[in-house]
């Protein structure tokens, strides 16, 4: 299951909820992204930064994170997906995203969890603009995440 | 053809989203970047450097050698950075 | 923080309560094991599992699930660790044991929680005995499990 | 000595703990184990392939090399099979 959204979700609630009931789920990875403090993330003498607003492309959000839904089922036997991605304004401590996959194998549930938020890095439409007193800059692109994205690439 | 512009591209260009109509010889991504150049200054500045900048065709992302036709949705943005850290 | 204990435990409150208000937090990842149903678990012919007991040698099993936190916590950056692993008599669908890591990065969230759950299963003293209704029978070791540990070791 | 058995081998030897005396020669787990197939049919039994066993002292992990002394904690178990699947 696929949600694009800008309000907060309770992620103890998710889980509790996620795969319920289902007795062929022997595994659940879940990652949850927060939005982390922003002290030290600064080069020296920047101002400090003290929320960031995450835009995104309606409509290719949900294709992409969809595709990426479908490619994990395709790759590993998995019982239930879920992701979630908020949009908007967000502050230190704040939730971001979250993704989990259950499996009847605690290997494919992790390797599948790990595989939908790489890819959902390098896919989904999402840009990050930070604001600081100084002004507003937009996040770039880190390699690693590009290296952690191609890691899945290669192995099929 | 639809085009629509996010991030810094959308700043520089100042535009998000519009309504063009390029001739029929603009047959590719790197064709239609290069027309859509003379359109403004912001729109050469945002478009300048390829290596910064990707692109989506019917919200599918694709390369520089993409066919574009007149009933696409275009979009043009910077490497995403969605997720946590 | 280690839990050892034969009671059920609400994975939800869990999460909701792990590395709450930690900012420094960037990613957290979450490992639930279940009680798989028994059945196509059962060899053609085998009476089907109905339940099982997990023993575990009380004492040993905190000092080697700390021992396997502070690996942890020597190899990756973490803010939070959270390891709970039931004991005694289990059905389908019931939880088994719960793993987690909070860190600024994902990546080390990630290989966190992998390797504590890798570690655990072949280092924590614990035992499956599963019931049939044609008796009991000890879950052996599988090597599956001892390759997935090593790869660990590997790494050093 | 402290004498731990857990799982099947707690049900061969027919004993969960037991408090034992072996003769100082005893060095090492391996020395321990054919001294404790003598104490009964069920011990023999229960350590006759010491492939199928794993070995604590005082709570660690040890090889059959490992040495013993008489103030020690010694537990015989089959592999681990905690978790998850």
């Amino acid at each position: 299951m696929i949600r694009v959204q800008a309000e907060d979700f309770d992620p103890g609630a998710e889980l509790a909820g996620f795969a319920a009931g289902n007795h062929k789920v022997g595994g659940i990875c879940m990652f949850l992204g927060l939005v982390r403090d922003f002290l030290g993330a600064v080069p020296d003498g920047a101002p400090p930064v003290t929320a960031m607003t995450l835009e995104h492309y309606p409509g290719m959000t949900e294709k992409q994170l969809a595709a990426i839904e479908a490619q994990a089922r395709a790759r590993w036997p998995l019982e239930e997906v879920l992701i979630i991605h908020r949009f908007g304004r967000l502050e230190a401590g704040d939730r971001i995203v979250l993704v989990a996959a259950a499996s009847a194998h605690r290997e494919a549930a992790f390797e599948a969890c790990h595989f939908l938020i790489d890819w959902l890095k390098t896919k989904a439409p999402f840009w990050k603009l930070e604001h600081a007193e100084g002004g507003d800059l937009w996040v770039e692109a880190k390699e690693s995440d590009d290296l952690a994205a191609e890691r899945w690439a290669k192995k099929t | 053809m639809k085009i629509l512009y996010f991030a810094w591209l959308k700043a520089k260009t100042g535009t998000a989203e519009e309504e063009v109509s390029p001739p029929a010889a603009i047959a590719t991504i790197a064709d239609l970047v290069e027309w859509l150049k003379g359109r403004s200054p912001g729109h050469a500045d945002a478009l300048s450097d390829l290596r910064l900048i990707r692109v989506a065709v019917n919200q599918d992302h694709v390369g520089l050698d993409h066919p574009v036709g007149p009933n696409d949705e275009v979009a043009f943005f910077p490497p995403v950075t969605g997720g946590g850290r």
